[in-house]
């Protein structure tokens, strides 16, 4: 059974059931409650900035959703603390943007605390963040900063491009037993989907072949995977063939999948809304010349973000995000 | 007080300016006509204007999200303003920046900043810059309260301490923290007290009363001038809408707003003030109003005849090389 | 004062093996059969075994890049610790650590942490689990007077003080961050002045005291589990050695060590002390140095024939898939 | 006119000539001076942990040599605000794994203001920092974290490989009017070499050929270019002949010099001391697939530590950076 939910929605149902679960999930975050707790009758809590946590401390109470200062170093590292010692924290990082002002509990704590004490603990925390342009927010709000934690290990990063995904791919961070990041891509938070109901996963390490094509692949993450559906279908009315692979999982790679489809189809096109240097794109396509060599039929294409922060002006903005446009350009670029 | 009248009128010229600024912006975003991520100071102009009576083009401002008061009563041109909310080339910015990163360093202004806490430390900066270089300069620092729960604050504060810096870290306490009171999150009644850390020197100021704040900022940069060092000054406001332009303010009383808005104006506050100390006259005031709408209307027309800029801006500005 | 005998000799046992351990571990690194970057606690051993003689395995600890004492406080087994010294694969850490990284989750250790002021958040985030898991426990942060200048310790006290956790936050005041004295970068006179920021309770020890930190820290700890909340306490004493092992401490003058190493030694006063009150013979302590000294030549024997991790041994531990 | 010196004394020098010739450049960090500035018969500076800024307190007093609380955010920060004012601030990040501690104003400040800015603001600011393992500091002292400042547009980064590129790289740094990231390799900080007397710049964003060959392309940056000269030398042996390409910027890249060596020798090995994921050599694979694709002759081999924190065990720390072993495997991966 399924229903359409919102990415958002299907987070908060996520979330919901997580905690439902198991008694040692907590959420915490700035305005995760948002205020309301306080009292007064015609008050309530704002669930979060974008109210994707709403209703949720009114079901679990101000133990297990606790409002945070201002203080992303401050809760992270606490989370993290929290997490080496028996809770199971989702911490919110409202936009990726801020992890500038939290990046120590990340890199050098929840990442190597594990290696560093010899395998002797566990850190289960998940951190759940805004990314991604979009919306007029600027250069210090649209960032689609994901390839730092992605090149950090003992980080895994997830990021789903759908509603169905966004909710299985949440539950299987949260229990796993590692630090994950779990991306909310602001451009299809409130995108509506199919979403099963009931407890499931998507298990995390897992890329999904998303159209089945011959000609020429098309790899996406997060919002730029619908990008790649569209020009896979505009490919398709000249009569050419894209499959489309939705990464899902950035860190781990699905270095298999990957493969797959270059062997299938012996290029590779990679659509990814951040900047260019020491990213996603890099990385596939640095895959695809080592293990894949032996299947390129033609160049592997990055279609990303410009080297240049995000600008405001819409047409700007419009022009900086990849756009269909660009990875048809891309396709014919390597001779399709 | 030692206000002459072009003073008085001045400063009520940027409080009118503040409020009908961001007034229209709240129609115009309202409307659909314009874009971004909206934070508005109204309620707060006083603390703006207070401060940056005392300023000049040698001085420094770094401000916050809320930015929009500071960048007007620091002297930004408010056509380009306006041009830059509009996302036009005209703009500060060249439409590039938006409402969180309107700026002009010319003019002594820093930047408005999307990170919370970060402008904290570039005024502190621009302080060791003023000192170094013995400009005469000095530095002042505007953040939130939810801002002082930042590291930012606090190692910013403490290199101050220590350097004796030309700075005045301004804390406009209004209560929130975007939909948290700021008693959930910061347990000591006065944020002035976190000066204590520091071995600072620290004030309070009743943030709807221009007065009182241009009285008491005017003493810590003085000192700041004078080299006796920073001084945290809080002072106390409220802002009269949401967080941003769209916030349904679910969480807070609507009896706690009403009362700030209808006891607290620090623009009704300031007029009751000088009319009744007949400083200035009730239409000299007025027409101040009228020419503040005036300005607004034709910087709104410019702005929106005014060009956008070229796709090829896409990639100007990330390094000076080459254009230097 | 409601110590008992074995109580007694235990804290003496505990202070004269993390002396005794640090001695010959600057002994092992001097002669070139150890490496990696050591910090010596040599001096503060008061601190950490008069805040530790309060603690129980539920209870957390976290520690910095000076953590052998707060280790050997907290119970970590010192043949473990000796061998991860030596890299070995019996070392607590599977040698993968090193002499920052030495820990004990099972043992509530939570690490000796290499990133100054990181531990804070951590304690602070065991506190939240002892509190919502309601196990009863405490947990407590050891750092330095230099950590108190970092973000991470303002956010932290903050947290804790809003949501009145079970938490001590020890400073370990030394008087240097590095090379650098304290009253260069902290203009308060006692870092206990910081709580006022947070509302928190504070206290300051003589850290070259047992006793008196021992008191001190068994009222916070009271405090703590009673659900009152965190309490800063500052333990002022002094590293008898060099910020780290090799540094030739050119920047502070001899005779200020002199006079810390010949006046104030925390092992001599407590000798003195426990002797002078008939507390308990100086046989038994000679007994327990002797012991001290056979059980570390015993653990350094052990460790350097203990086999190094294999080198699988790189790519695991980085994740817990598979091994869980 | 050149004399032998430390890559730690080639930094001591562009200092000093730095700050001689400008005024408004300034030094500031933790121990930048070392304490002992405060007075006494029996004390003297540190000048920094390790020694590289020692004397210049002396020479050039406290105003311009600061010694800063331990306060990464704070004081990074505080040389934006100064740098975006009018001085020209050389702030040292003691070791690069400290940037958990201080990303934010390099990432929304110092890297952003100048395009949220429309380009009305410079910010010249130097950032120097020791990157690297092999002296058993750990997990937390030994990253090569390069890839992240690298990857954020804005910023530059550059790492000298030898003494006299170190002074003038940095020269360059301090008086370029962008931030720019100076990394000191630990490995190779007292190494010696000719160092040129005077005042001189290595232009930012050139690579060099410190090796001529034509049968395969080592690239390395900082302590891998000697791991890369190495190899080639065993390969020389062999008759086997190998370019050596020294990249010295990591952003920008010198692209052109990356795709003439691949022309050249059709082959590329990358040598890089950092983490697999988003990193360096992944952009230098990328390029060679799309804009080199058709000088390919073999895969793009990337030789870079594991995807692992830094062990503390001498043994396995020697495994986990870049040998001249796996290097020449690579290159035999590569059938040559
Ligand atoms: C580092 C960081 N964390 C969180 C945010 C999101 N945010 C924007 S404004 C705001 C509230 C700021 O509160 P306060 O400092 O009191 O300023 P006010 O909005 O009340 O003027 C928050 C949490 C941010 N922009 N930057
Ligand atoms: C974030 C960070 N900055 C700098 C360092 C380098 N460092 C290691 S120990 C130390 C001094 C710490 O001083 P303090 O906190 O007083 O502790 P003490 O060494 O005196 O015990 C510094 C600066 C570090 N490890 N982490
Ligand atoms: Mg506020
Ligand atoms: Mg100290």
């Amino acid at each position: 059974m399924s229903r359409v939910l919102s990415v958002s929605q299907a987070i908060n149902e996520a979330l919901t059931i997580a905690m439902e679960t198991d008694p040692d999930v907590i959420l915490l975050g700035e305005d995760v409650a948002g205020g309301g707790t306080r009292s007064g009758d015609d008050v309530e809590e704002a669930g979060g900035v974008l109210g994707t946590t709403k209703g949720l401390v009114t079901k679990f109470g101000p133990d297990r959703v606790l409002d945070t200062p201002i203080s992303e170093m401050g809760l992270i590292g606490t989370a993290v603390g929290a997490a080496a010692t028996g809770l199971r924290p989702v911490a919110e990082l409202m936009f990726i943007d801020f992890l500038g002002t939290c990046l120590d509990p990340l890199l050098n704590q929840a990442a190597k605390l594990r290696y560093m004490f010899g395998g002797k603990v566990r850190v289960p925390l998940t951190v759940r963040t805004v990314t991604g342009a979009g919306m007029q927010a600027a250069a210090q709000h649209s960032q689609s900063l994901y390839w730092m934690t992605a090149g950090i290990p003992g980080l895994k990063t997830v990021i789903p491009s759908n509603a169905a995904d966004a909710k299985g791919l949440l539950l299987a961070a949260i229990r796993d037993d590692d630090p994950v990041i779990f991306c909310e891509p602001k451009r299809i938070l409130f995108q509506a989907g199919e979403v099963p109901e009931g407890d499931y996963e998507v298990p995390i390490g897992e890329a999904a072949v998303v159209r089945e094509g011959s000609d020429v692949s098309l790899i996406g993450m997060g919002a730029t995977v619908a990008t790649a559906l569209e020009a896979a279908e505009l490919l398709a009315a000249e009569g050419k063939s894209a499959e489309v692979l939705d990464l899902r999982s950035l860190a781990p790679l699905d270095e298999d999948a990957i493969l797959a489809t270059l062997e299938k189809t012996g290029t590779v096109v990679v659509v990814d809304e951040s900047t260019p240097r020491c990213g996603i794109a890099s990385d596939v396509a640095a895959l695809c010349v080592d293990r894949g060599f032996d299947f390129l039929n033609a160049p592997v294409k990055r279609v990303t973000a410009p080297h240049a922060p995000v600008p405001y002006n819409k047409a700007l903005e419009d022009a900086y995000i990849p756009s269909v446009a660009r990875v048809i350009e891309a396709v014919r670029e390597c001779g399709i | 007080m030692d206000l002459t009248r072009e003073e008085l009128l001045e400063a009520y010229r940027t409080l009118r300016m503040i409020r009908a600024f961001e007034e229209k912006l709240n129609e115009l975003v309202t409307a659909g006509k314009m874009g971004g991520f909206l934070h508005l100071y109204i309620g707060e102009e006083a603390v703006a204007t207070g401060v940056c009576s005392h300023l000049g083009v040698r001085d420094w401002v770094a401000s916050t999200h809320r930015g929009h008061g500071h960048c007007i009563a620091k002297g930004v041109d408010i056509r380009a303003m306006m041009a830059e909310l509009f996302g036009r080339a005209t703009g500060t910015s060249r439409g590039k920046g938006g409402s969180m990163h309107i700026a002009d360093v010319q003019q002594g202004m820093l930047g408005a900043n999307g990170i919370v806490g970060a402008g904290i430390p570039l005024a502190t900066g621009a302080a060791l810059s003023a000192k170094l270089k013995g400009t005469g300069g000095v530095a002042v620092a505007f953040f939130g309260d939810g801002a002082t729960n930042q590291g930012q604050f606090h190692e910013s504060l403490n290199m101050a301490a220590n350097w004796k810096l030309p700075v005045v870290y301004v804390v406009e306490n209004n209560g929130y923290g975007e939909f948290t009171p700021t008693d959930f999150v910061v347990p000591v009644k006065d944020i002035a007290t976190r000066a204590g850390s520091y071995a600072m020197r620290s004030e309070i100021a009743d943030g709807m009363d221009f007065f009182d704040v241009y009285e008491k900022a005017g003493e810590a940069i003085r000192r700041a001038r004078a080299g006796e060092g920073p001084t945290l000054l809080e002072c106390k406001t409220y802002r009269f809408a949401g967080h941003f332009v769209g916030d349904p303010l679910a969480y807070r009383a609507k009896e706690e707003a009403e009362d700030w808005i209808q006891n607290r104006d620090p623009l009704a506050r300031f007029e009751g003030q000088v009319l009744e100390a007949a400083l200035v006259e009730a239409d000299d005031l007025r027409r101040i109003d009228h020419d503040v709408e005036e300005e607004l209307a034709a910087a709104v027309v410019d702005a929106e005849a005014a060009p956008p800029p070229g796709l090829e801006e896409l990639l100007t500005d990330v390094y000076a090389r080459g254009e230097s």
